[in-house]
């Protein structure tokens, strides 16, 4: 497929609602160190407590270039969440080649910049999402794949299974399907570039800014919180 | 010639080397592509990839070794560069081989590698450890050829000077030590599949294993420094290699023909080849390129 | 298989022999009576491999129905056993010192169906559902549709025909 | 001659006893006989044929010489040998005794009088 | 003049009057013993102290007023009143040990013990050899008797042995003193003397019988059998009185008619000392019961004297020399003996590794040590002059064989003796021992005595210097105010050190000279800082840590061979008893002092082949002009290349580097090892005559080098204990400067120099730092440790210094070091040797970074959570180490510029090396190369600069994490220490190299050993315990000796 494919095939994707953040407040500036109320008083040495904050960008014209340079550069983090992941192993043969456009899988999350949700995710595997998506450096993109991510598919009435992968970190694009095609997450990912080239895929500044909520959503469900409130 | 001139050039001849090594390492993954039946990212990715990496926005850091780790081994990568003559008679490309020879060139590269080592350790990862360890005991026998093929071209030219060595390779390329003693070449050639670290000696970078190696914990600009340092560590082996064995270079056309194909020669292996363990590359590396490298020397020797 | 049920019979309390195929066939056993059953059949028998171990919630009943499943490799045949225990209370002489997985299985009914085998290493570990703290979601009484719908917000449905939504993507001029 | 003879063979009597014999009481007469032997060597060693014995009586012929010192002309003994060997008889008797008193000591202690019953120590 | 007849009476008629006095009162007998004792030892010293101003007075005596054939006449000339004096001081001090003994048993102990001493008195002063025979007897029924009061099983079996074999003697001593009467009609030993030799067959054997007899009482090897059980079982008191004052008689009476045999019948019976002397120690080589112990070395050191009596007399020496030599070993054996056996008496301790009660009690220690460092012939007891002297006899008459057994006889002697100090310093035990006064006043006077004798002597000794004497001199007055605290005691060394230093040591020096005194004394001074960590006192370092640096700047001093020996054995002892500080260091101290023993006596042997120094000069100096052949050159070279750890003698190293404590450690690697290469470097340049390059031996000498650093490089990498790594690392270190010294040109000394230099300030600097690790966290095992580079920056930054600096990576000194060793080799053209060099620098890499990473980077522990960073005495050395090493790197040439001189001095400098400014060019025939220390170093700043700016301006904001915030494949670590990878790091190397490291050096010295130990228990067999065997062994050994005898 040629990139003109690609654009044309946009309409794979799929607008879906956006994620309730309702009046809930900002976060506050004042506020700079997390409990970490889930780790024992020797854990507390071996975790860093400050509390993650919005990044500042830099003018304008450097930002676009900036988000240009992120735009072709997308490393993603290979972590197989669920069976939408086998979805990526295609992307990277002959056939489909993402590194044409400037993507690569990178084995560790300080590297990558995107984070693909491959399909359902149960709570033992969204505690390990929320501590690799926080262990990513910003700027940082999630895309969620399969229709388990997007409203639990058939998973719909799991007791195990998360229904809404954006109450626990920003979602920036969803990819339908059960599962999709290759060629559906190759269209996530340009739309994905077309949202970083716009400047709004602003998922991390989201995350920070109500860091309070999303961490309140993720501990309604992880009831054993062994970790850092942030993992840095 | 004055030392803010000498600053000059080889501020120039830095830049050229980190634009044509860069050049390189994308070349290098368009011809894997190739090799695998893709296209492949396009030449320039390696820059797109370092100005994403700096356009990072958080960084974290473990500790001030960890922190200094990428500033090591640039430094090093650079040092290493600055102390090799780049153009054989051209007064603007010898950087500062003055300062010493063909041995301060092949420790200053342990430099970059050891704070590179120290910073990676600091990170606190396991894996990065680990990676370390695979690679510091790799180079161990990787250098074993890599010095029998030097002191083979001492035992030849009776120097340990550059530009010295260089100087007596001039004059049609059946002079190139590639012809005067192939042996010495081989070995260096083979040594330098190692020093490269693609196929089939990348297990220090693993990816899929222990996540590409000493720089797991390494991200932002941190990469973007180290990823800076490939182009340039690479652009300065390569000149040491056409210097030594391939008759050097007096003009920049020449050394990109040359460094190309030079680079290469690592590359094709390590697209068609698998990968070794550990002890299997040590082994290798101690047996037929050693036995290489000790008949070179001691064939000027006598 | 008829057989060696009746040998088993004369030593112990067997009933309900079902023979599912030639080479299967499934027993009754006491649950006090189980720990030595599998012990005679891996030492005798030749049973010695433990295919799985699973359970039954029988809620009408009021009865768990463990199922320890074995295998001879020398006679190619399967054979079940059935220990009834009672719901409320429910607890099975641990056996993993016969087979060493079979902890796994005992950690997983426990964790399942709230079932408890003393003694077996590791047995309240959370295996799966770390942190779970409602009831053993596997028994029947669980209603895992109402714990879903108080515990995860929905997203509202779109709800459209595939087969029309994709012809009014892909061929709107249609 | 005999005498040198026979005391050589009493010495030899006396090695032989105490090498083989394994009662320390033995042992000991074996030591004794070996003194005895010894003695009756050096007293041989002394004598000159057909001497008398070096005591000055009237069998010995002796004269002032020059300077004023006695003079022996007849053929005595060498008196000194016998001398020697009156010396060391009192040794020997003394050796014996305690040795004897060791034995009986040991015996007291040991319930034991063969050697080979007394080899703690060793090595 | 004193009548020695009034001597002996006094004796008689004392012994008698003992049994009337005891009946007044038990305490009047012992002290009126005590007087006689005190007087007669006296009227010895008295007699001593005439004869020396008046030697022409007449010191003969006749009874009975008759001249010499027919009557008994008593000589009292200088050796008699040296012994007499001796022998009644060691009575006294015996009877003063045995004073409860004597209140228990009453009279007849007193008197027979006065009657003891009477036959010993009367043995030396007689020289009528049937008066002798008569004194023999009464010193031997009264040693019966004696025994005999100790009513216990043991010692009345040991007796009965004893009275038999001394029957069997004694019978044998009569018959021949009778036959030799018959052919020489006299008694008398003068007159005997003055005869013209007979030569009939009868006349021999009469001698041979005579002989025999005296020397079956002197107890040798293998006829000895009965008096090992005596020592073994009888009373401490007693055998320390058989072993030194009947020995010492017996001895006398051997030595007195020593002149009357034949040569070929001295030469038997020499041999047999020697033999004895050997065997003994052999056999003491795996006895375990300390008594017995004592008796095999009682009679092997009786072996010794009666040896080195016959062998010196053999070679013609002149007899007054031969006694003051032979006097030397007498006196150290005489007071270490009875010492030692009185100690054993003190201890009530059988077994060896029951003398750990010693540990409490420093005193009695401090005495052991003094008795046993004495036995062994260490410095400055007058064993070890006696020991120089023969042995340099033996060199110079070429008596090889003579040699090699004196030799193999002291080194088996010293692996026991210190086995039995290690144990008594170092085993473990809680038990206090009863410390009565009568017992401890004679171990004392001994101690005191063996001190001030040897004090006394060493003065005397010609070609001794008073720089010689500082060492001991430090030793005992840094001993003396050992209580005072460790600050104090460390500011007075390291002034009196430097003063001594500055004004002594260094202006009669050449430039060679100062400059390894610098690094030995400048080096160990520094590293006295560390030592001032101590809280308290900190007893027991100062002395020998004070001896061992003044030891240090003597070797370099040193103007004759034995200056120089006597150095170097200071230096041994000192570092020995460093080691031996260490908590764990038992065995390490025991392998040290072992293996240095064995390089001494090469050395000894070595010394004594080579021509004497020219006194007046420093030998650094004669170096130039002395010539010397290829046989010492060979035993010189082992001997230095044993203290520098050389592969294959390396077995001592790291044990010692790594259980010393930490500060020794730091002072033997960085500084120690360097009196190997000075040493090496000496016996080079003796032989640079006929020596080049590329002769074999030089080209042998480099292999060993480049094996050496190859094996020390890898065994480094497959440590887990730190301080074993830091030792292996310093052998392979120490090999390149072998290399470099094997070269024998300008260029490849100076490296070996450079890389001396070096090494002393990296090592050192790293051991430091090393050293404040180990002190806070309490474990040496580096998997333990981890992430410390948050709690200890400062030894952090120390050993990132010292490793860059080991590692050879520019722009630190230690790339000059590599530079230099390629070089000079390359412009040899070793190229084989070259590339193992680079391959084992490259090997150092992995253990270095496995030093630094597990210890200071990685995972901290919890428990290591209140670690400090090092106190502030660790941290001085480790900063002049650091300014150094940074001076060095960046200005090479205020280093190499003196080497070169230095260097100069020997080989010199050739054209085509040029020092000029910063660069240091090469320009040889065959090799052109070049190093500008001073530019690199500018580029690297400059390289290192420029991208950190950029790096803090891009990442201007970072977070600091923490030690757990890691990519952990999506979980979270649990544990810091199965998240620090650490242990068994080079696993993968071990696969691929591990065969090359197999320990097989360890196999083979084992295998030694074990050899040893099972000859030394097969030849104990014959140790039957039956009498009867025992008096078997006498005969045959007889027999055989007289069949030797023959053959001659």
């Amino acid at each position: 497929m040629k990139d003109d494919d690609i654009k044309n095939d946009s309409n794979l994707t799929v607008e879906v609602s956006q994620t309730p953040i309702a009046d809930y407040p900002d976060w506050r500036k004042d506020d700079k160190s997390l409990t970490n109320a889930g780790l024992s008083e020797e854990e507390q040495d071996w975790f860093c407590d400050a509390r993650p904050q919005p990044a500042k960008k830099s003018w304008q014209i450097m930002e676009n270039f900036f988000n240009w340079a992120r735009s072709n550069s997308l490393w993603i983090l290979a972590f197989g969440t669920g069976c939408g992941a086998i979805e990526l192993r295609p992307l990277v043969t002959a056939r489909y080649d993402i590194s044409r456009l400037g993507m690569q899988p990178r084995p560790t999350p300080r590297q990558a910049s995107v984070f693909m949700i491959g399909g359902y995710v149960s709570i033992k595997t969204l505690k390990r999402i929320v501590r690799s998506y926080e262990q990513m450096q910003g700027p940082k993109f999630v895309v969620a794949v399969c229709s388990c991510a997007i409203n639990g598919g058939m998973y719909w009435d799991s007791y195990n299974t998360v229904k809404r992968i954006d109450e626990y970190i920003p979602v920036d694009v969803y990819v339908t399907g059960c599962m999709p095609r290759p060629e559906a997450v190759l269209a996530g990912f340009s739309k994905l570039k077309e949202l970083i080239k716009a400047g709004k895929a602003e998922g991390q500044n989201l995350y920070a800014e109500k860091f309070d909520w999303y961490k309140e959503n993720q501990k309604s469900v992880i009831k054993d919180w062994n970790m850092p409130d942030y993992n840095w | 010639m004055s030392i803010a001139f000498k600053v000059f050039w080889a501020f120039i001849s830095l830049g050229v080397v980190t634009v044509w090594g860069l050049t390189l390492n994308g070349m290098v993954h368009k011809i894997f592509a190739r090799v695998q039946g893709r296209l492949g990212p396009p030449v320039w990715q390696p820059f797109i990839d370092i100005i994403k990496n700096n356009a990072k926005r958080t960084a974290i850091t473990h500790g001030i070794m960890f922190y200094l780790g990428p500033v090591f081994r640039i430094a090093g990568g650079i040092g290493t560069y600055m102390f090799i003559p780049v153009l054989f008679g051209s007064a603007y490309f010898s950087n500062f081989s003055l300062s010493g020879d063909v041995l301060l060139v092949m420790y200053f590269i342990f430099f970059g590698q050891l704070g590179m080592a120290l910073g990676a350790g600091e990170g606190g990862h396991p894996y990065s450890a680990i990676a370390v360890s695979r690679g510091l005991a790799q180079m161990t026998a990787f250098e074993v050829p890599f010095a029998l093929s030097v002191i083979s071209l001492v035992a030849q030219y009776g120097t340990l000077n550059i530009t010295e060595i260089v100087a007596a390779q001039q004059g049609g390329f059946l002079r190139w030590t590639l012809f005067t003693n192939p042996l010495a070449v081989i070995t260096a050639m083979i040594s330098m599949l190692g020093m490269n670290m693609y196929n089939p000696f990348s297990v220090v970078i693993a990816p899929q294993e222990i996540p590409i190696g000493p720089p797991t914990e390494y991200h932002s600009s941190f990469l973007g420094m180290l990823a800076t340092n490939r182009g340039i560590f690479a652009g300065a082996k390569l000149v040491l290699f056409m210097n030594l064995f391939f008759g050097g270079a007096t003009n920049l056309l020449i050394l990109m023909l040359k460094t190309f194909w030079i680079y290469m020669f690592s590359v094709f292996v390590g697209a068609a080849y698998p990968r070794f363990r550990t002890e299997d590359s040590i082994r290798f590396f101690l047996t037929y390129p050693t036995i290489l490298g000790i008949i070179s020397v001691l064939l000027f020797s006598f | 298989m008829k057989e060696l049920f009746n040998t088993l019979s004369k030593q112990f309390e067997l009933t309900d022999y079902q023979s599912k195929r030639d080479n299967q066939a499934f027993v009754t056993a006491t649950s006090s009576q189980l720990v030595s059953l599998l012990t005679h059949l891996r030492d005798i028998h030749g049973y010695t491999h433990l295919v799985m171990v699973t359970c039954v919630d029988w809620l009408e009943d009021g009865k768990f129905q463990v199922t320890y499943l074995l295998h001879n490799y020398a006679t190619k045949t399967d054979l079940g056993i059935f220990v009834f225990i009672p719901r409320d209370n429910p607890v099975m002489d641990s056996m993993h010192h016969l087979w060493e997985q079979a902890r796994v299985y005992q950690r997983e009914l426990h964790e399942m169906f709230g079932i408890d085998f003393p003694g077996s290493p590791g047995v309240y570990k959370p295996m799966i559902l770390e942190g779970w703290q409602g009831p053993p979601p596997m028994r029947r009484d669980f209603d895992t549709k109402v714990y879903c719908e108080d515990t995860y917000s929905n997203r509202e449905r779109q709800h459209k025909e595939p087969e029309q939504y994709m012809k009014e993507q892909l061929y709107p001029e249609d | 001659m005999m005498v040198l003879i026979c005391g050589l063979l009493l010495m030899l009597i006396g090695i032989w006893a105490m090498l083989i014999k394994k009662n320390i009481i033995r042992i000991i007469i074996g030591f004794s006989i070996l003194d005895t032997g010894t003695h009756l060597v050096i007293v041989a060693i002394g004598y000159v044929k057909h001497a008398t014995a070096p005591i000055v009586d009237k069998a010995v012929n002796i004269s002032q010489n020059a300077e004023g010192g006695i003079q022996v002309l007849g053929k005595v003994v060498d008196p000194v040998p016998s001398a020697l060997v009156l010396t060391a008889i009192v040794i020997g008797l003394a050796v014996t005794a305690l040795l004897l008193s060791f034995a009986v000591r040991l015996y007291k202690v040991g319930n034991s009088l063969n050697i080979n019953d007394y080899e703690e120590l060793k090595w | 003049m004193v009548n020695p007849m009034l001597l002996l009476a006094m004796f008689l008629i004392t012994a008698f009057l003992i049994a009337l006095l005891d009946k007044l009162h038990r305490k009047i007998s012992i002290y009126t013993i005590y007087a006689v004792l005190l007087i007669a030892s006296g009227m010895g010293f008295w007699q001593l102290n005439t004869l020396l101003y008046n030697p022409n007075l007449s010191v003969v005596v006749f009874s009975a007023g008759f001249s010499a054939p027919l009557s008994i006449s008593l000589q009292f000339g200088v050796v008699e009143a040296v012994l007499v004096a001796l022998l009644n001081l060691f009575g006294f001090l015996g009877a003063s040990y045995l004073y409860r003994r004597f209140l228990q048993s009453g009279a007849q102990a007193i008197a027979l013990y006065l009657l003891v001493l009477l036959g010993a008195n009367g043995l030396v002063l007689t020289r009528d050899i049937f008066n002798s025979f008569v004194f023999l007897e009464i010193l031997s029924i009264a040693t019966y008797a004696i025994i005999a009061v100790d009513q216990n099983k043991n010692s009345l079996v040991a007796g009965i042995k004893y009275m038999l074999a001394g029957g069997i003697s004694s019978t044998l001593f009569l018959i021949g003193i009778v036959l030799a009467y018959r052919y020489t009609g006299t008694l008398n030993i003068d007159t005997w003397l003055s005869l013209s030799p007979i030569k009939t067959p009868g006349y021999t054997v009469a001698l041979f019988l005579m002989a025999i007899g005296v020397f079956i009482e002197l107890k040798p090897f293998p006829a000895n059998g009965w008096a090992l059980d005596l020592y073994q079982s009888a009373d401490k008191g007693v055998a320390s009185l058989i072993s030194s004052v009947n020995t010492a008689a017996i001895l006398f009476l051997y030595y007195k008619l020593m002149p009357l045999f034949t040569p070929a019948l001295l030469e038997i019976l020499t041999g047999a000392g020697l033999i004895s002397f050997v065997f003994g120690n052999l056999i003491a080589l795996r006895q375990k019961n300390a008594s017995r112990l004592l008796g095999y070395s009682s009679t092997a050191q009786t072996g010794l004297l009666v040896f080195s009596l016959g062998a010196l007399s053999l070679l013609g020496l002149p007899q007054g020399m031969v006694l003051r030599i032979a006097l030397g070993l007498f006196i150290t054996n005489l007071f270490a003996k009875s010492g030692l056996f009185w100690l054993c008496g003190v201890t009530k301790r059988n077994n060896l590794q029951d003398w750990s009660v010693l540990r409490s009690d420093s005193g009695l220690l401090i005495i052991f040590g003094i008795f046993a460092v004495a036995l062994m012939g260490f410095p400055p007891f007058p064993s070890f002059f006696a020991k120089w002297q023969i042995i340099q006899i033996f060199g110079a008459s070429q008596a090889w064989m003579w040699m090699a057994g004196l030799l193999i006889g002291s080194l088996l002697e010293v692996v026991y003796l210190m086995r039995w100090l290690g144990f008594a310093a170092k085993g473990e035990s809680q038990s206090t021992l009863e410390k009565p006064f009568s017992k401890l006043f004679p171990l004392m006077v001994s101690a005191l005595g063996l001190a001030s004798v040897s004090y006394y002597l060493t003065l005397m000794y010609p070609q001794i210097g008073t720089n010689s004497i500082y060492p001991i001199m430090a030793f005992i007055l840094f001993g003396l105010i050992d209580i005072l605290p460790v600050k104090l005691k460390g500011v007075l060394a390291i002034a009196a050190l430097s003063l001594w230093g500055w004004f002594v040591l260094l202006p009669p020096l050449p430039l060679m000279g100062q400059l390894f005194a610098l690094i030995l004394v400048g080096g160990s001074i520094v590293q006295i800082f560390a030592f001032m960590r101590y809280q308290g006192a900190a007893e027991g370092f100062f002395p020998s840590l004070t001896m061992l640096i003044f030891a240090l700047g003597n070797i370099v001093l040193a103007s004759t061979k034995l200056q120089f020996f006597l150095a170097w054995e200071l230096m041994t002892l000192a570092a020995y008893l460093l080691i031996l500080k260490g908590k764990k260091a038992r065995v390490a101290a025991l392998l040290f002092i072992v293996f240095s023993s064995f390089g001494a006596y090469l050395m000894l042997a070595g010394f004594s082949m080579m021509p004497n120094t020219v006194e007046g000069y420093l030998i650094i100096l004669q170096a130039n002009f002395m010539a010397i052949d290829w046989l010492p050159a060979l035993l010189l070279g082992v001997a230095f290349l044993i203290k520098m750890g050389a592969v294959g003698v390396h077995y001592w190293l790291p044990a010692a580097y790594s259980e010393a404590d930490d500060e020794t450690s730091s002072i033997l690697s960085s500084v120690l090892s360097k009196a190997g290469v000075f040493g090496l470097l000496m016996v080079l340049i003796l032989i640079s005559r006929f020596v080049s390059s590329s002769s074999i031996s030089m080209m042998a000498l480099g292999w060993i080098g480049v094996f050496t650093a190859f094996f020390g490089a890898l065994m480094a990498v497959f440590q887990e204990d730190a301080k074993k790594l830091l030792a292996y690392s310093s052998m392979s270190q120490l090999g390149y400067i072998v290399v470099g010294l094997s070269l024998m040109t300008h260029l490849g000394w100076v490296s070996a120099l450079y890389l001396a230099v070096n090494h002393l300030f990296f090592k050192g600097l790293i051991f430091m730092a090393m050293a404040a690790v180990f002190l806070r966290t309490g474990t040496r095992n580096m998997y333990e440790m981890g992430g410390l580079i948050k709690k200890m920056p400062i030894a952090f930054i120390s050993v990132l210094m010292g490793i860059i600096a080991v590692s050879g990576v520019p722009p630190l000194s230690g790339f000059g070091s590599k530079w230099f060793i390629y070089t000079s080799l390359l412009e040899q053209g070793r190229y084989l040797q070259t590339a193992l060099v680079f391959f084992s620098s490259a090997i150092a890499f992995l253990y270095l970074y496995r030093l630094i990473h597990t210890v200071f980077l990685g995972q901290a522990k919890p428990n290591q959570k209140d670690v400090k960073e090092a106190p502030i005495w660790l941290i001085i050395p480790q900063g002049i180490f650091i300014m150094a090493i940074m001076a060095i790197s960046v200005f090479p040439n205020i280093i190499t510029k003196p080497l070169s001189l230095a260097v100069g001095d020997y080989i010199a400098k050739p054209e085509w090396l040029n020092w000029d400014g910063y660069n240091l060019v090469l320009n040889s025939p065959t090799l052109h190369g070049n190093w500008n220390g001073n530019l690199v170093m500018y580029v690297t700043m400059g390289v290192f600069i420029i991208p950190l700016i950029w790096l803090l301006l891009v990442n201007a904001r970072t977070q600091k994490v923490k030690q757990f915030n890691i990519v952990f494949a999506a979980e979270r670590p649990y544990k810091p220490w199965t998240t620090h990878f650490a242990y068994n790091m080079f696993a993968h190397y071990e696969k691929a190299l591990g065969f090359l490291v197999k320990p097989r050096v360890t196999a083979f010295y084992k295998g030694v050993a074990e050899g040893f130990h099972s000859l030394s228990a097969t030849l104990a067999r014959i140790y039957t315990g039956n009498g009867q065997t025992y008096m078997l062994h006498i005969f045959l050994y007889t027999i055989f000796l007289y069949l030797l005898l023959g053959v001659k």
